[in-house]
């Protein structure tokens, strides 16, 4: 993965040439190589920060937007809901059980550091087809991996996905996303403010393990670490004890400021901190609890041992805190004091090992602007194809309508008690009686799309997103991104990123809906197997329900099927029709009331795999075929079912009648599609069927196994 | 009222909280978090011991834990007659610590499962489960990794008194109803002065109506009446 | 002195071993068909202070006894390897 | 030939290995103040049909490198015990 020998040694120059610029000086070793990961792309978004300005970050509900830890919003009651999404891919592809444990743990820590209590995990998975050993091993070790950290540091996986294509061969993407809740007064900056209060590091000791983690994903540097594993640890373990003494910490109001440590370790975490304040640091090394013996400063600067957070206190504060930490068995130290010079000092006894600007740490990486490089990728698009026979069974073929269950049956969905909605059917329900309310959970994707249209994915994906909260009763209150491309300087990849953040920005800015956070994730896949482009969202939603929505009954009696909503027919079911966002947003309050409804039994939004994948999964559901007919209107037979796009949705209805009259007062187009019953399925349109096949193929298709 | 019961909190557990919630939701009374070192024999007649990963579930599930002085004191509370309740990592500590008889190995799949199950009731002879009848179908859901019941004496249980063993929604205690290769379907397991149960499955994940059918909650309640009784 | 100590843990005969099997499986997918009894135990690795190397064994057992290995399910053998 | 082997697997020196940490504040916790370094891995057992104790000792070896460890964190060593 490594550049060749020659780019790197002249990155390193300019490196050093840009420093002395700047210091003018030369610069110790030490503070090359923090300025060295500092810079990296995984820390510096040099290559996405200019993009990622377009989308809509304010909001009536925000109150920490994007570029702190977690994006927290309001939900009323006095309580705020944090939310963050990250990406673990680079580090999952090396080893996949620590790879995917050690990202639920950062981002666990991202929501903890807004002095949130996490209360749900999402995961977004990416693997390549089973068939293929190494695949497979990836693959169940990061479901493994998942299932390790989550379940033991007691946070429910509430929901997530699984794609799988080749793709994702060698190289799956691992994306984790983490929601949490705190009363108002709870909420704390990541701002070092007050000279003279104390930094202290809470949790795990220091060891060397994963230094310089964060420039590998970048592919920056190719420093020769030796024999030396470049594998970090998850100890659940101590991240729940790290857990429960922040949450005493800050009920106790000891905290004045809060920051994770994660990528680029002590060094990221103190700049960071001091940026937002102003302020500079002065680090005593000598008093970092470590691990091993005779670690340099660079490496205690640069370490990513997990299980680790940065604490500002109140000097008079600091025995109370160092108690805490003792009751909890956590490693508690003073490691330096909040300075007025905005300088990142580090020393090592008496000895200055590094003494650096902060600014220079933080916004001191080359930003790019990506348009400069963007060339438009030929549109893979993929044919039209002959008969709707030929498609449904090339998707029954896939796994698109393989069970997640043998995914998520592994996680602990409901440690916590407040999973009202289990994961298996869209979003998931997560209960905050604290404030009257239930939150919708989701997380989406749409590589296939993004590859073959990123501006147009990039809108539906958003709207993807909505509509999944909106089929459980809730409206869309904040997204969370995480945007796994290739390699930037790759002009395609450039373009492609462009497209789905403008395409992403335009339907969130348009739905009033604020991304408030995320992550980029650049490098993947490699040069002989570009990836698929995958944006991932993470959408929050709101039920004001009292908390006490319960869950969904399991329906009895005969059923029938009806597609609410419209698509624009283009007459070409892979290009997507143009948002209307009025619709849509008018869609979501109809959605709201109708789940109200008596005769509503269940409601599905139509997404990836069109009207098709939506019966099919709803068949599978209710283990009932059905002869479903789609009328006029909806363009030609082949469109009506496999087209994606538009706001649409499936509902099950007992009554079919109350629905039609209730959707034609609403003034929402419905059209009844069938009866569910019997064990066959059969699509139709006007002028016969189109497709039909026993129910029992559509149970093989969910029985197939990511992984033998 | 004085305390009726306890939830002992090691480090690593993450139930306790959803324990003493479940607890209140169904009983109306409150049961206090009591951090393990603090515990001591008297406190309440009823002690639980909460699901989670004590101490990691490092090494084996519960095995830390089971050999803390929290669990010296909880033998002298259970001499004194005081009742112990072991949820999940809680059975796995008592039988770690050989208040109950066995063991539990990894489940048959060899990963953690979360899923809806049926249990049989096997017997009601004991302050927990006077609320129930023998043969009566009850369900609530299993979150576990280290799940599969082992006894030395794996035959028809001789010295066991098996309280919950895992069935099919009629009863029925079939090989396809046994969610992780526990010996003899074992789910819960009582010590032969009844006042320890332990079991696999999570009461307090259903104990309020808003997760399901609320058995979960009829067993805090016979619980505490019987608490009150000899109280 | 300082021995280094290794504990082998490994299930009693007769217990499950689902994990064992596991292995036996895909140890046989992978070509190796020689391969018969797989059994998946623990292995501690410690090191102690000791006047000898029997009594460093013998504390060794104590551990194994106290804490190592569940005696239900379980068999434990000491090792000691001189530094 | 039958041969019994034993493959050792523990985690690499400078990998954290939280389950030893734990195993030894409660091994210290239980009296036992003589030991450190603890260190929590995998033992398999397993039998083999070879053609010499090398050859089995080879084959073991393979199949640690092909399975029972994960090169990426963790050592291994096989031995072998003659029936
Ligand atoms: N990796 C996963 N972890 C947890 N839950 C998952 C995972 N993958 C899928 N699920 C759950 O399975 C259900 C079906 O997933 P999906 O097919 O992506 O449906 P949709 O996006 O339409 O909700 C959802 O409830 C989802 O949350
Ligand atoms: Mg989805």
């Amino acid at each position: 993965m490594a550049e060749p020998q020659v780019g790197a040694k002249r990155a390193e120059l300019d490196l050093s040439r840009r420093l002395e610029a700047a210091l003018g000086r030369a610069a110790a070793g030490t503070e090359a190589a923090m300025v060295s990961v500092m810079w990296s792309e995984h820390c510096s978004y040099g290559h996405s920060k200019l993009a990622l300005r377009q989308f809509p970050v304010k909001g009536p509900r925000v109150r920490v937007g994007p570029g702190e830890n977690a994006g927290v919003v309001d939900i009323g009651h006095g309580h705020l809901v944090a939310a963050k999404i990250e990406s673990h891919n680079h580090p999952s592809a090396v080893e996949p059980v620590e790879g995917a444990a050690t990202g639920l743990g950062g981002i666990m820590r991202d929501v903890l550091a807004t002095g949130a209590r996490p209360i749900a995990f999402l995961d977004a998975l990416f693997f390549g087809p089973p068939g293929a050993a190494a695949d497979e091993r990836l693959a169940q070790g990061v479901v493994e991996g998942v299932a390790r950290y989550g379940n033991a540091v007691g946070i429910p996986t509430v929901g997530g996905e699984v794609t799988v294509d080749p793709a994702y061969a060698r190289s799956p993407l691992v994306n984790a996303m983490c929601v949490g809740l705190l009363p108002e007064h709870h909420l704390l900056p990541s701002t070092a403010k007050t000279v003279g209060e104390l930094v202290v590091l809470l949790g795990a000791t220091t060891g060397r393990d994963g230094i310089a983690g964060a420039s590998f994903a970048s592919r920056d540097t190719s420093q020769d670490l030796g024999d030396r594993p470049q594998v970090q640890v998850g100890d659940p373990f101590r991240g729940k004890l790290v857990i429960e003494a922040v949450q005493v910490l800050v009920e106790r109001g000891l905290l004045t400021a809060l920051g994770d440590l994660g990528a680029a370790g002590i060094t990221s975490a103190a700049a960071e901190m001091a940026q937002r304040g102003q302020r500079g640091m002065r680090l005593d090394l000598g008093r970092v609890p470590l691990r091993e013996a005779a670690m340099t400063p660079a490496e205690i600067l640069l370490s990513e041992s997990q299980e680790r957070m940065l604490l500002v206190v109140r000097p008079k504060d600091l025995p109370e805190v160092l108690a805490v930490a003792q009751h909890f068995a956590l490693a508690a130290a003073p490691i330096g004091e909040v300075t007025a010079k905005a300088q990142l000092t580090a020393l090592l006894g008496s000895e200055v090992v590094a003494d650096l600007p902060v600014e220079l740490l933080t916004e001191g990486a080359e930003l790019f602007d990506l348009h400069d490089r963007a060339k438009p990728a030929d549109a893979r698009r993929e044919r039209r194809p002959a008969s709707l026979s030929a498609w449904a069974e090339r998707r029954l073929r896939g796994f698109s309508l393989a069970d997640r269950r043998q995914v998520f049956q592994r996680y602990d969905d409901r440690v916590g008690l407040r999973t009202t909605r289990l994961p298996g059917t869209g979003a998931a329900w997560v209960r905050i009686p604290e404030a009257s309310a239930t939150l919708a959970l989701t997380v989406d994707s749409r590589p296939f799309l993004t590859a073959g249209m990123p501006r147009q994915a990039g809108r539906e994906l958003v709207l993807e997103g909505i509509r999944n909260v909106a089929a459980t009763g809730a409206r869309p209150i904040a997204f969370t991104d995480c945007l796994n491309f290739g390699d930037p300087d790759q002009p395609e990849v450039a373009w492609s990123f462009l497209e789905t953040v403008g395409g992403m920005a335009e339907a969130a800015s348009a739905m009033g809906v604020p991304v408030i956070g995320g992550n980029v994730s650049f490098y993947n896949g490699d040069q002989a197997r570009p990836m698929l482009p995958t944006p991932v969202l993470g959408t929050v939603g709101l039920l004001a329900d009292g908390g006490r929505r319960p869950a969904p009954n399991r329906s009895l009696g005969p059923l029938w099927l009806a597609l609410l909503g419209e698509r624009t027919p283009l007459g070409d079911p892979w290009a997507l029709p143009c948002p209307d966002y009025a619709v849509e947003a008018d869609m979501v309050e109809a959605m709201i009331e109708l789940l109200d409804q008596p005769w509503s039994r269940a409601l599905d939004d139509v997404g990836d795999g069109g009207l098709w994948q939506a019966v099919m999964e709803q068949a599978l559901r209710l283990d009932a075929g059905g002869r479903f007919e789609t009328p006029d209107g909806h363009g030609d037979g082949l469109e009506a079912w496999c087209a994606e796009g538009g706001s649409r949705y499936l509902l099950t209805t007992d009554d079919p009648a109350a629905a039609s009259e209730w959707a034609a007062r609403r003034g929402v187009p419905c059209t009844l599609l069938g009866q569910a019953a019997g064990d066959e399925i059969t699509c139709a349109d006007r002028q016969g069927p189109l497709w039909r096949s026993p129910l029992s193929s559509l149970r093989d298709a969910a029985r197939q196994p990511f992984w033998r | 009222m004085s305390r009726q019961a306890v939830v002992i909190v090691f480090p690593g557990s993450n139930c306790d909280r959803d324990v003493a919630d479940a607890f209140f939701v169904a009983t109306g009374e409150s049961a206090d978090l009591v951090w393990h070192t603090e515990f001591s024999a008297g406190l309440a007649p009823l002690a639980i011991l909460p699901g989670g990963f004590s101490y990691g579930d490092y090494l084996r599930a519960g095995a830390i834990a089971a050999r803390s002085p929290a669990i010296s004191a909880l033998r002298q509370h259970h001499r004194m007659g005081g009742m112990v309740l072991g949820i999940c990592n809680g059975f796995q500590i008592l039988t770690e610590a050989g208040l109950l008889p066995g063991a539990f190995s990894r489940n048959r799949c060899l990963h953690f499962l979360s899923q809806d199950v049926c249990l049989r009731v096997e017997e009601n002879d004991s302050p927990f489960l006077s609320d129930f009848q023998p043969g009566e179908v009850i369900d609530l859901p299993i979150a576990h990794a280290e799940g599969a019941y082992q006894a030395e004496s794996v035959g028809p249980d001789r010295g066991l008194r098996v309280a919950l063993r895992y069935s099919t929604k009629d009863g029925a205690v079939s090989p396809e109803a046994n969610p992780n290769g526990a010996s003899g379907n074992v789910a819960g397991l009582l010590d032969e002065t009844g006042r320890i149960f332990g079991l696999m499955p999570h009461p307090e994940r259903n104990a309020d109506p808003i997760f399901g059918s609320a058995h979960g909650g009829r067993l805090f309640r016979s619980a505490l009446s019987a608490v009150s009784r000899h109280g | 002195m300082t021995f280094r100590l290794v504990v082998e843990i490994l299930p009693k005969d007769g217990m499950l071993d689902p994990q064992g099997e596991a292995v036996a499986a895909s140890l046989a997918g992978l070509g190796f068909d020689e391969v018969s009894a797989v059994r998946v135990g623990r292995l501690v690795s410690l090191t102690v202070e000791a006047d000898s190397a029997d009594h460093a064994v013998r504390r060794g057992e104590e551990m194994a006894g106290a804490l190592l290995a569940n005696p239900v399910m379980e068999t434990y053998r000491v090792e000691v390897e001189v530094r």
